[in-house]
């Protein structure tokens, strides 16, 4: 077993590709507050993610989401979801460009935890360009879905 | 000889981190011999040319290249050289044929396409192990004529369940279009038996021969289909070219979807008129470089044999079938005994991504996902699995390398057994 | 530079029979530089698979290559990467347009099509110096969907005629499709007159950029098209490789013609959706060695400098115009003077065919015949010509042995001037 | 000049592509006797020729031509006209069976200089296969053109 294995299969990761945080049935149209959905797929393996997700009135926000992918993928999606319910939409949207930054840096980049948290662990995907996609597929399917709330919420 | 044979494939001494390669995922594309390698040089580098257009000596050796790769895949196959049409890739192919019966379904292409017109009321049957490349067109055709589509259903052991044969394609088939073997599962299809239904009925068939041409002998007329296609780069040829067989004098009516330069025989500002098969779906500039080196590819292949090659990987599929039943969580899709050397499984608690992964930091080069096939995994209740594939450079030694590495996969990704069947 | 040059090019140091070879037929198809020959050989030995649907390590250097030529087409001819479509060869990518258009016009493609839907009413623009590749798929569309087809015809100078540009591309006209350059008479066309001539009326345009792109800078956005097409074997590249590029949501909305494998998002038995550009377009296996092949002779293109492409060419062409004049008999076609290093000519008394021959006889090897070019020739009032056409690698000493042969052929054939009048 | 060129355009053809017998307009409807027309274009080089022939009551038979192509074609038809005059139907058949043979030979067969006459002077063409087409076209036109006529005398 070769060291970018060890640093692509963090224990983090296995954990959370496990036990999954906001793993749960969607809501869809019972949802109370404003909400937005996403559906997306990476063709390229079959990884699939339906992710909701609601604005609190307070400013916070909640992500429910299922899945069926790969390790790397289902532990983003729950990585995501467990920061979402510590966060503000906004503060998750500095999380996900920082993110969307480290996956493209072909592991020149250093993490930084104090953002990221959790996140921090898909470090090493970014050395493997073929699952850089499955790390970035919650993240795509959140940006959508806040997006969509947020202008329900203006709409509101 | 097989043995020897692999020193001429010079990628397989690749070394993937510290280990040596085991390239098994030849069924989504073969590796070169040198031979088919130089080919590339040599053409390049003494006689590259456009062909059929010029009067030089350049262009004239060129054209016999190009001409001589026709022959080369007639020997292969069977027929005559001008029942072998170039194309890009197989899926280029089967797409000729599915929208040059669209265009002759809209009246295009003369009284001589009629034949070939299809409309509601028709139907158009595939089966349910198509690779997308033979389903998505028909689904298209289907959808631009209004002819219904319909398919043959796939039994848990991965054979085609022929129970409804005579149900499904019926009296109002105008087409059949299935694989000789599946990329997936490996299963080796009745082609007798199928056409031999579609003779009754009188629809058009259509062969999907991807997975067979490079792995076993196949002779069209034999099996007496209408039209076939495969793709060189599975067979120890080059990306970038395909083949489209058929029938003269369907091809020889079937309207072209491509137009353009050298498929033409006089053309006005108004309208065009085309040139008879092959050249009427070579529009524009071919592959020439890729069909001389697929030409040295069937001849690498024809002194082979592919009744030894067959042999070979069926050989090499017991090993990896025997192995692979020896290590718990594993399930493979489908239990043909009538199979090529491809094997598709899924690992119970971890997703074919990772499986393949983790093969590939042992070295073993395996595809995953959906292997274009979607359909048929939904079928097994999957979305995803890992396939290995053999070819004629691979050995038993390749088989136990990814053996050792599939029984590690479970528990480096901490799966137990209890987790898993939860 | 340019006498450097040359050594890079292997084939050139073939012999014709006892004479050097003086390659003059770039236009039909280019020789190609060591380096991209090389990258046949590197590929296929280190890093050959199929790209974008495997995890194992050749498959994730195979799938950078090809998204690294992406790059590098984007870097020649602007525009972000995701524009570039890969085809087979030019005739496809104009096909892709013209089939596509033809889907919409049937209501196939969604609303987001609809934008490109022609009927009855419509018209569709060419030009009189259009190669085949640009005009039988506009003869298609329009016979297909009722649309009328237009032309602006040619001078005998061999320019457009835009006297009545105002008239025939008018508020009827849907597309306008034109070449940027002849590959006839080399004239390059005002491609700034014409695109602000199809934004006052609406119209898509459509490039046909086979001759420009390997001879000179080309900006597609800057000329603000919409869909540009060109062959990767006439700059340098391999054959079996083309290139569509196109504006980015008319890319994502133009129906798909060839469907299969790899351009699909989710396929069921009965239905398919397709993913965004490029890989709507790219069904099936693509020919990735030659993409990797074009990225390293756009690299060599790029180094080179195509502004001293053209200068270099420029100069041979005066060489070429200047020693034909001298020479009885030989008629030019057309005399832009904005052109790129193509000459057609017309021999008195001795068909094209057989000056070809001739000049292959003395190592100078030609095109001859129509190129396919039907309807421009007929303007000119021949059904045939000659036409010596330079690149970067040819030398003065090419047109010198050229216009030796060339003054010899009528001799040769025993043709008098007299005789040749009549 | 090389051996090859002077094989390729012996003397016979280049007089023959100058003076060209049976080169005249075609009679179509007008013709008398049992009557059979051809239109063949090469379509790499743009060669084109339309031929018309009539079989006389006697057996014997006439071939008009009009054309456009090179030296080799021109010479071709030329010859097959001149020939045509001297001959039988079935002794043209012969010839033109001969004649493919040799054309198809790349250089190996020696001409049969007492069948095929001055047809002979197109045993250089072998050797170059981009212009056997050329010699051959006329004797394409010559074949689907007597065919028609023979057809044409059964009916009556
Ligand atoms: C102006 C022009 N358009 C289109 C084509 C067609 O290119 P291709 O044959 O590579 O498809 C060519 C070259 O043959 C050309 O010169
Ligand atoms: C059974 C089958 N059909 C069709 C195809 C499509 O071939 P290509 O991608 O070369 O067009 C493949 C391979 O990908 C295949 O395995």
């Amino acid at each position: 077993m070769t060291d970018q294995m060890q640093q692509l299969y963090q224990q983090v990761i296995l954990d959370h590709s496990r036990a999954r945080t906001g793993n749960a049935a969607l809501l869809r149209e019972a949802a109370a507050g404003a909400h937005g959905y996403s559906h997306q797929v990476n063709p390229t393996c079959g990884d699939e993610i339906e992710l909701e997700t609601e604005l609190e009135t307070g400013g916070g926000l909640s992500v429910r989401w299922t899945g069926d992918g790969c390790s790397i993928s289902m532990a983003s999606a729950s990585v995501l979801a467990e920061l979402a319910a510590e966060s503000t939409a906004e503060r998750m949207l500095e999380i996900e460009a920082k993110f969307h930054e480290l996956m493209h840096s072909r592991g020149t980049m250093e993490a930084d935890e104090e953002i990221l948290g959790d996140a921090a662990a898909f470090t090493g995907v970014s050395k493997f360009p073929a699952r850089i996609k499955c790390a970035l597929l919650a993240w795509m399917a959140f940006k959508d879905a806040l997006s969509q709330a947020q202008s329900s919420l203006e709409e509101k | 000889m097989f043995a020897r044979l692999r020193n001429d494939f010079p990628i397989l001494d690749t070394r993937i981190g510290e280990s040596p390669l085991s390239y098994l995922d030849s069924g989504a594309t073969s590796q070169k011999p040198q031979c088919v390698i130089d080919t590339f040089t040599e053409y390049y580098s003494q006689r590259n040319a456009a062909v059929h257009r010029g009067a030089h000596s350049l262009a004239v050796m060129a054209t016999e290249a190009f001409e001589a790769g026709r022959d080369a895949v007639a020997n292969l196959v069977g027929g005559a050289p001008e029942q072998v049409c170039w194309t890009k890739n197989a899926t280029e192919a089967l797409n000729i044929v599915a929208l040059g019966i669209d265009r002759a379904s809209r009246g295009l292409g003369g009284d001589e396409a009629a034949r070939f017109a299809l409309g509601p009321g028709d139907s158009i049957v595939v089966t349910e192990m198509e690779h997308h490349a033979n389903l998505v067109p028909w689904q298209q055709l289907a959808r631009s004529t209004g002819a219904r589509l319909r398919w043959l259903p796939v039994t848990d052991s991965g054979e085609l369940d022929l129970t409804d044969l005579g149900g499904i394609v019926d009296a109002t088939t105008k087409v059949f279009a299935f694989t000789h073997v599946s990329n997936v599962l490996g299963t080796i299809n009745p082609v007798e038996t199928l056409v031999a239904r579609a003779r009754e009925v009188g629809a058009l068939v259509v062969l999907d021969a991807c997975q067979s041409v490079p792995h076993m002998p196949v002779d069209f007329p034999a099996l007496d289909v209408d039209f076939a296609a495969f793709s060189a780069h599975k067979a120890l040829g080059p990306t970038g070219l395909g083949v489209l067989w058929g029938r003269t004098e369907l091809l020889d009516s079937l309207p072209p979807v491509l137009t353009g330069g050298s498929m033409i025989t006089t053309v006005t500002m108004d309208e065009a008129e085309f040139m008879p098969a092959p050249q009427r779906f070579e529009a524009g500039t071919q592959p020439v470089a890729e069909v001389a080196a697929f030409a040295t590819a069937l001849g690498y292949l024809a002194e082979v044999g592919l009744d030894k090659v067959l042999d070979h990987e069926r050989e090499l599929v017991r090993v990896l079938l025997d192995g692979i039943a020896e290590i718990p969580g594993i399930r493979v899709l489908g239990s043909a005994e009538n199979r090529i050397g491809a094997v598709a499984f899924d690992v119970a608690g971890v997703h074919a991504h990772d499986v393949g992964q983790y093969l590939d930091s042992q070295g073993v080069a395996v595809r995953v996902g959906h292997h274009c096939a979607q359909p048929l995994h939904r079928r097994f209740g999957v979305t995803a699995s890992t396939r290995a594939s053999t070819y004629l450079y691979n050995d038993v030694e390749d088989c136990r390398r990814f053996l050792t590495a599939l029984a590690e996969v479970r528990p480096f990704f901490g799966v137990t057994d209890a987790e898993a069947a939860s």
